[in-house]
């Protein structure tokens, strides 16, 4: 399972929008906003790393966001959350 | 073959086996006591102890150091606890080390691992005090500043530095260590009223970084005046000069220039 | 046979008596060695946790690796003092002289007077011999007991080449000794490992084959001066000090005989062999008194006993 | 279940990791918080239970039990900061030792003085206390039974028992602890103002260029307040910090003058800096012509020590003589114009108080004699100082005070009040700070700390001293009298004219048979009174009944007849008010642990038991003379009573609390947002008794320029506290100033309005001349104090001087913060600070065990040559929270004869090892 942190900048004017948005990716949680410098901070998980990259890239891709980083990444072998049902 | 082949032959089998067994017990005891007599960043010796390499080859485990502590303070290791088996150690959490003006444990070893030239107690070295900045409170704001208060060398081995905390219209007290005093006497753990302390006594070593010979830092002693730098040393007359032909880089340089 | 003369013809061999006074004198030396072994770690015991003192001065300070008596008299262990030297280093002079002091005493008791009579580690083993006997435990192997020659040499040689007194470090004796004295931690797991491998694996596994400090006190056996004595002429051979003897070896009839008393180094003068020889052909004695005749020669090469 | 919860931690790990790197402020433990551990928390906000500075603080509750506590960011006193006691608000609930069923000594089934304690029911214990009570009444009348509230004390319990005494019982012999913390200040701001409590606030701050420490040392007694001076001065690097005290302490760490003096000898400095504001033309001549008068008073006035022998140990018998007649020694002498050896009489023991008007050239002659050269020699405290250095540093100290340039505050705390002439020495500063105009103006002002979480709001304001009524209004003033008994709705003549016994006095009494029926709360005087020895044998030797509401076994409660558990701070609703006028509320947060109670619920169920015809029929009190009154009695108001449609059955409960108007404050409320109230729930009455009576007491306020805002305005979530008056939903800043003080009308710049003796006769520096009382309304009184030596001297046996104090780890006497292990790990115990030289001198060194002993008893302690305390030779410090080094018993009884305040700070004291 991996988990990686994301650093999500809105557009000027767009900022509800990408916030009201993001969740509806798969495995993607909203955990921190800042309205003032329009960031967002999500948490994404997906089975593989192909899978956080490619979520990377469709948040990328999202309208209205400027810049989505991925700053941290959590690549979990621990059987105790590997497998889990959410 | 015959019997005396076979007894020689026995023999050197033998020979060879109990060599191989002593090898690989004494392997193994070797690996042993490097692993034991590894210094642990907690095991705080009592005052006066030698370098820990110097110090673990010459305590003799003999305990009078610990009996002579009036505070109970030393206690020698068990197995498995945070210093070598049997050497005398001291936990600041649990009793810190008083720093008696006679230095008795000091005075009781029969051994010399506890330093008998030494006479003054604040010229221990015991360990040296690191403050964990994130889980001080003292650092976060709060008037605690216990570590600067009990410290027997207060002012000088902790002092307190104020700086205005911005956010508001309060100054932070923020407690530092200075290593040039500090005995690693451990009160200051001792006090720390955080549940795990936030200050703690380590062995310097693990603790202290070394700036390297070839810089000087603007030290205090120079700052105020109290003393200049040495003049440099003459270059030693037996570093011979190198052979020309053998220079670093030569053989490169010497090469054809790329086209 | 090695001896010119005749023999009983009855083989006697000896009875634990039923009455309790003759169980005690047939006990006698195992009670002395335990008051010994206890009262030794009574005495630094008391100075540590209730202050003993006589005259004021502190009566027995420190353990058995070094100790100071009525805060005078430095004591030392010498092999300890010996695997310092060897690390390289030069102990404090109390220390030195502490350890030639108790070379000295030893030497003139019979060095191994130690294991016997004074350290705690003997308790153990004994205990190991006495419960392995009851339930009747196989050596696992064989091993010589010149085994602990070579560890003697290997801790000398490890001394060396690490820096530090090599056996000092993983000592069980001291362990033990320490724990008795300064209070109980995870020692005792060291001290079970030497329990057990008695108890299972050898018998008198530790201290007739691998203690080091065992060995060292050995070297210096011969020079001691009280001795067990014997008296070939009572003798029948029935073996049964033999049987009882933590180093076998060194119950040598034809050696004893020739010496008039056990000379071998790695007698511990336990007394064990003393007091159940149904004949008491074996006694407690002074070398200066029973040897003056006979020559001491030839303590290690022996020949074999015909069965 | 475990790992979807690890992977929630998880998640919120990462997130908070990723915000971190732009810094969008969520910290770790923001997050921890939010997730996993903060899940079916609560917060709230709170006070701190500890000093005056009334830090706000949030406290986190979950299941019934106080989980957290963090300062609150938003506090405007603290802005989210504690100090180290403050960090453990939360768990002084939690001792081991918890007092939680009440202890009655019992033998054979019943009270018996002599018995142990025994768990007995509410029941047993009232009926117990009930019977004690009555005949306390029956043998001695309303004087026979006595209180002890304390500065810690609620506001709504301050307002209980101050009404359960002084309307039911009709006894003034209700005095809090506050008595030995603030009774000074409180005396000199009704001369000085006739008003109390002070006119500036903390804001002031970070308005002053600089503040100027007197026997205050705040780096450890109010240690957040020091860190926002320290911020001052650290951003404002002009800022002159100034400590004046009696030996170096941590305050002296940031400070850039330190004067260490000898005791009592800032009466002779505060004469020398208003001597050089005279000489060099400081005078702001506008500011006192218009606002300010002259005033002096007498000097005979006794050290507040009994007047006779009969008590004493034959040891306290030499000074205790002094009482009576005192010999001038050289300085006093010269201080006040006299010849030294004089025998002077104390023929103003009993009207200390009294002072009249003089003029400026008898102000500016009285002070001539405080020359430089005077006062240094007088005054040098550490013998090692050199006096050319001393004298600098006094030169600074005025250069500082007169520069037109600065903003200066001066700051008091305990080294003033506790004082023999402590209400001069308060007196003397507010003098220096009018003369200068340099008052009650932000940034200027003389302001005094109080030492107590509410020492203000409820021993002051509340008015539960001895001689005190709500609001600033006093006993032994008819129209006083007049106003609380249309208040509280009393037949009139009700209250007892008589000024009660102060804290001191109760004690004494107790010694002396005059008290049957002592009630202690919230506070532990057998160890902090000095000079306990007397009342501890008192307490179990004398035929009297003592009750102690604590919440943990205390000295006090030991040598208690009956113990009742109390609830604590967070275990009910309450509220506080600090130094600077700030009254803060809060609601409960957690029930009290098992029988444990609210003090107001223990007055209110004790009222029950009692009828009006108990209590208001015609009771004898010796010294009673008053209009209205029959000379040595109170009279019989029970058919008046019946005007007020009471009837002689009714009880106190019904009169005095459970009025129709109080029961109309229903229960629950709105405002209580969830939170339970264990007062209303053990009453089982269904009325909101701590609002009730709030609102009840914020009816005094509103009508003497104290006001209050409502109860409910408290507990809005934007509100951290407010500074009274508050009027128009307004907090005041600084009072008597114009464009900040409500009160004072356009035009006026300042009005010092507070109306309590403001009209005085005249006279001269030596006595009235002129007895005809002139009025000075609206005017603030410039006093003049002679020097006076303190009463105990060292001497040839007793040579050294002891100071008792608190320290920064530890409150009072440790019964709560002595609970909390980490805190008392940082100070296991008292040690005794000590000149190295002085240890050596008695063959001690640091760490060594030494006897300290003074006229009135000894204890043993630890010398501490190096430690946060720098002591000149000759002086020694010690603390009081330390139960195994009862210190306080050795210090002198001798007090302050205007408030009555004892003197911890210079009692005679030998040492020697042990």
């Amino acid at each position: 399972m991996n988990l990686s942190g994301i650093l999500v900048t809105a557009a000027s004017g767009r900022f509800d929008e990408i916030v009201a948005g993001l969740p509806v990716l798969p495995g993607v949680e909203v955990h921190h906003t800042d309205a003032a410098t329009s960031r967002v901070v999500v948490v994404q998980e997906a089975p593989t790393i192909e899978d956080e990259v490619d979520g990377l890239r469709r948040i990328q891709a999202l309208p209205g966001v400027v810049a989505a980083e991925m700053v941290y990444h959590y690549f979990a072998d621990d059987p105790s959350l590997a497998g889990t049902p959410l | 073959m015959n019997d005396s082949s076979r007894t020689r032959r026995d023999f050197l089998v033998k020979g060879a086996q109990m060599a191989g067994a002593a090898a690989s017990v004494g392997f193994i005891w070797h690996a042993l006591v490097k692993s034991e007599a590894r210094a642990s960043a907690g095991a705080l010796r009592p005052p006066g102890a030698l370098a820990e390499r110097d110090f673990a080859a010459q305590c003799i485990k003999c305990g009078q150091c610990v009996r002579a502590c009036p505070y109970g303070t030393l206690s020698l290791a068990s197995v498995a606890g945070p210093a070598a088996t049997g050497t005398p150690h001291f936990e600041p959490r649990t009793v810190p080390c008083y720093m008696c003006p006679d230095l008795p444990c000091t005075r009781a070893c029969p051994s010399g691992a506890l330093d008998p030239a030494l006479d003054d107690v604040n010229r221990a070295r015991m360990g040296l005090a690191v403050i964990d900045e994130e889980h001080c409170l003292s650092w976060q704001g709060l008037r605690c500043e216990v570590c600067y208060r009990v410290c027997p060398l207060r002012g000088k081995a902790i002092v307190i530095n104020t700086e205005s905390r911005k956010t508001s219209r309060h100054a932070v007290f923020e407690p530092m260590v200075d290593s040039e005093h500090c005995t690693g006497c451990g009160l200051c753990e001792k006090s720390c009223p955080t549940e795990l302390a936030a200050i703690r006594v380590l062995r310097p070593e693990f603790v202290q970084g070394r700036i390297g010979a070839h810089y000087r830092m603007q030290d205090k002693a120079s700052r105020s005046g109290q003393a200049a730098d040495a003049p440099a040393a003459a270059p030693s007359p037996r570093i011979a000069a190198p052979k020309p032909q053998a220079a670093p880089g030569v053989d490169y340089l010497n090469q054809a220039a790329p086209p | 046979m090695t001896s010119g003369h005749d023999r009983p013809r009855v083989v006697r061999h000896f009875v634990l008596p039923g009455t309790l006074r003759g169980k005690l004198h047939a006990w006698r030396f195992v009670i002395a060695r335990r008051s010994v072994q206890i009262a030794t770690l009574l005495l630094f015991f008391g100075t540590l946790h209730w202050g003993w003192k006589i005259a004021g001065r502190p009566l027995l300070a420190g353990n058995l690796s070094a100790s100071e008596l009525l805060g005078a008299i430095p004591l030392a262990d010498p092999f300890a003092v010996l695997q310092i030297l060897a690390s390289g280093h030069r102990p404090g002079r109390e220390v030195l002289t502490g350890a030639a002091i108790v070379l000295a005493v030893y030497l003139l008791l019979g060095g191994r007077v130690f294991c016997a009579w004074v350290c705690p580690m003997n308790i153990v083993t004994d205990t190991a011999t006495t419960l392995r006997e009851k339930v009747g435990v196989r050596d696992l192997f064989h091993l010589s007991p010149k085994a602990r020659y070579w560890v003697l040499a290997l801790a000398l040689a490890l001394s060396a080449s690490t820096g530090v007194a090599a056996f000092e470090w993983i000592s069980p004796i001291g362990i033990l000794h320490r724990e008795l004295v300064f209070g109980l931690g995870l020692g005792f797991i060291a001290v079970l490992g030497v329990f057990l491998f008695d108890l299972l694996v050898l018998r008198h596994g530790w201290c007739g084959h691998l203690c080091p400090l065992g060995a060292f006190w050995s070297l210096g056996g011969p020079a001691g001066q009280i001795r067990v004595a014997f008296d070939d002429a009572s003798c029948t051979r029935c073996g049964d000090c033999v049987k009882v003897c933590p180093e076998p070896a060194v119950l040598n009839f034809t050696a004893a005989a020739r010496n008039g008393m056990v000379l071998a180094g790695e007698c511990t003068n336990c007394g064990r062999c003393v007091a159940i020889c149904p004949e008491s052909s074996l006694s407690f004695g002074l070398r200066a008194r029973r040897v003056a005749a006979a020559p001491i020669a030839h303590e290690f090469t022996q020949t074999r006993e015909p069965r | 279940m475990t790992s979807l919860t690890r992977r929630a931690f998880m998640k919120s790990g990462i997130a908070a990791a990723t915000a971190a790197t732009v810094g969008i402020t969520v910290s770790q433990e923001a997050l921890a918080q939010a997730k996993a551990a903060e899940a079916g928390w609560s917060w709230d906000k709170g006070v701190c239970r500890f000093c005056g500075t009334g830090c706000g603080i949030q406290i986190a509750t979950k299941g019934g039990q106080i989980v957290a506590v963090k300062g609150d960011p938003d506090a405007p006193v603290n802005r989210g900061l504690n100090c180290i006691k403050g960090y453990f608000n939360g768990r002084i609930l939690y001792g081991q030792d918890r007092l939680t069923r009440p202890l009655m000594r019992m033998k054979d089934g019943a009270f018996d003085k002599r018995g142990d304690f025994v768990p007995v029911s509410w029941d047993r214990a009232m009926d117990e206390m009930e019977r004690q009570a009555k005949r306390a009444l029956a043998q001695k009348g309303p004087t026979g039974i006595a209180m002890i509230p304390s500065g810690q004390s609620l506001i709504q319990e301050g307002y209980t028992a101050s009404k359960l005494m002084k309307a039911g019982f009709r006894s003034n012999n209700i005095d809090p602890n506050a008595r030995l913390c603030m009774a000074s200040a409180v005396a000199a701001f009704y001369q000085t103002f006739g008003v109390d409590e002070p006119a500036n606030n903390y804001d002031d701050i970070e308005l002053a260029d600089a503040m100027i420490l007197w026997g205050a040392n705040m780096a450890e007694a109010h240690p957040v307040l020091w860190s926002r001076i320290t911020d001052r001065r650290l951003t404002a690097r002009t800022t002159k910090i100034v400590n004046i005290t009696t030996f170096a302490n941590l305050s002296s760490d940031i400070a850039d003058l330190e004067i260490v003096m000898k005791p009592n000898a800032d009466l002779a400095i505060q004469n020398y800096v208003a001597r050089e504001i005279i000489a060099r033309n400081a005078v702001n001549r506008e500011f006192v012509d218009r606002h300010c008068v002259f005033a002096t008073g007498p000097a005979d006035i006794g050290y507040g020590m009994r007047p006779t022998d009969k008590f004493a140990f034959p040891a306290e018998k030499d000074v205790q003589g002094q009482e009576l007649v005192h010999v001038l020694d050289k300085h006093e002498a010269v201080g006040q114009r006299k010849e030294p050896g004089t025998r002077v009489e104390q023929k103003n023991r009993t009207s200390a108080g009294k002072h009249w008007l003089i003029s400026f050239d008898d102000f500016k002659k009285a002070v001539e004699p405080y020359t430089l050269d005077f006062v240094a020699e007088l005054a040098k405290g550490d013998p090692d100082e050199p006096l050319d250095k001393f004298k600098a540093k006094l030169v600074e100290l005025v250069d500082i005070y007169v520069d037109p340039k600065r903003n200066v505050m001066s700051f008091w705390t305990m080294g003033f009040n506790q004082h023999i002439r402590g209400v001069w020495v308060n007196e003397q500063c507010y003098a220096t700070h009018l003369l200068l105009g340099k008052h009650a103006r932000p940034g200027n002002g003389a302001f005094s700390l109080t030492g107590q979480p509410s020492a203000c709001g409820t021993a002051r304001e509340v008015g539960t001293f001895s001689h005190r009524l709500p609001a600033d209004m006093l006993v032994d003033n008819a129209a006083h009298r007049k106003t609380t008994e249309e208040m509280w709705k009393l037949p009139p003549n009700t209250l007892n004219p008589k000024i009660g016994s102060d804290i001191m006095a109760i004690l004494r009494d107790l010694e002396d048979g005059g008290v049957k029926f002592l009630w202690i709360q919230t506070t532990n005087p057998f160890q902090s009174t000095p000079n306990a020895n007397h009342w501890l044998k008192a307490a179990r030797e004398m035929d009297s009944f003592i009750v102690v509401a604590e919440a943990y076994p205390t000295v006090t409660a030991k040598v208690a007849d009956l113990i009742l558990p109390a609830a604590m701070i967070f275990e009910k609703w309450g509220g506080y008010g600090n130094a600077e006028r700030r009254t803060q509320l809060w609601r409960q947060q957690v029930d009290p642990p098992g029988e444990a109670r609210s003090d107001v619920w223990m007055m209110l169920e004790f009222a029950k038991r009692f009828r009006l015809k108990d209590v208001w029929g015609e009771k004898a009190v010796a010294g009673v003379k008053a209009d209205g009154y029959p000379d040595g009695k109170l009279p019989d108001v029970l058919a008046e009573a019946q005007k007020l449609g009471y009837t002689p059955e009714t009880t106190l409960y019904e009169a005095l609390f459970a009025t129709a108007d109080n029961r109309k404050v229903a229960w629950p409320d709105p405002v209580a947002k969830g939170h339970g109230n264990s007062t209303v729930k053990a009453l089982k009455e269904g009325w909101f008794v701590e609002k009730a009576l709030f609102e009840e007491y914020r009816r005094f306020t509103v009508a003497k320029q104290h006001d209050l805002a409502a109860f409910d305005v408290y507990y809005r979530d934007d509100v951290r506290g407010l500074r009274w008056p508050v009027v128009d939903g307004k907090e005041t800043k600084w009072r008597f100033v114009e464009g900040h003080d409500p009160f004072v009308k356009k035009g006026e710049g300042f009005n010092f309005y507070g109306p309590l003796l403001k009209a005085l006769p005249t006279g001269n520096l030596d006595d009235v001349t002129d007895p005809k009382p002139t009025s000075l309304a609206g005017k603030a009184k410039i006093f003049f104090r002679p020097y006076a030596a303190p009463v105990e001297q060292t001497d040839a046996n007793f040579d050294l001087w002891l100071c008792t104090g608190r320290i920064l780890e530890h409150w009072h006497t440790g019964s709560m913060t002595r609970r909390v292990p980490e805190l008392h790990r940082t100070a296991p115990t008292a040690v005794m600070y000590m000149h190295a030289d002085d240890a050596a001198k008695r063959g001690l060194k640091r760490n060594d065990v030494a006897w300290i002993e003074s006229r009135r008893g000894k204890v043993k302690v630890v010398v501490e040559t190096k430690g946060r305390n720098r002591m000149p030779k000759g002086s020694v410090f010690v603390a009081f929270f330390d139960e195994a080094v009862f210190i306080n018993k050795l210090v002198i009884d001798a007090s302050d004869p205007i408030s009555r305040e004892p003197d911890y700070k210079k009692s005679a004291v030998k040492v020697y090892k042990a």
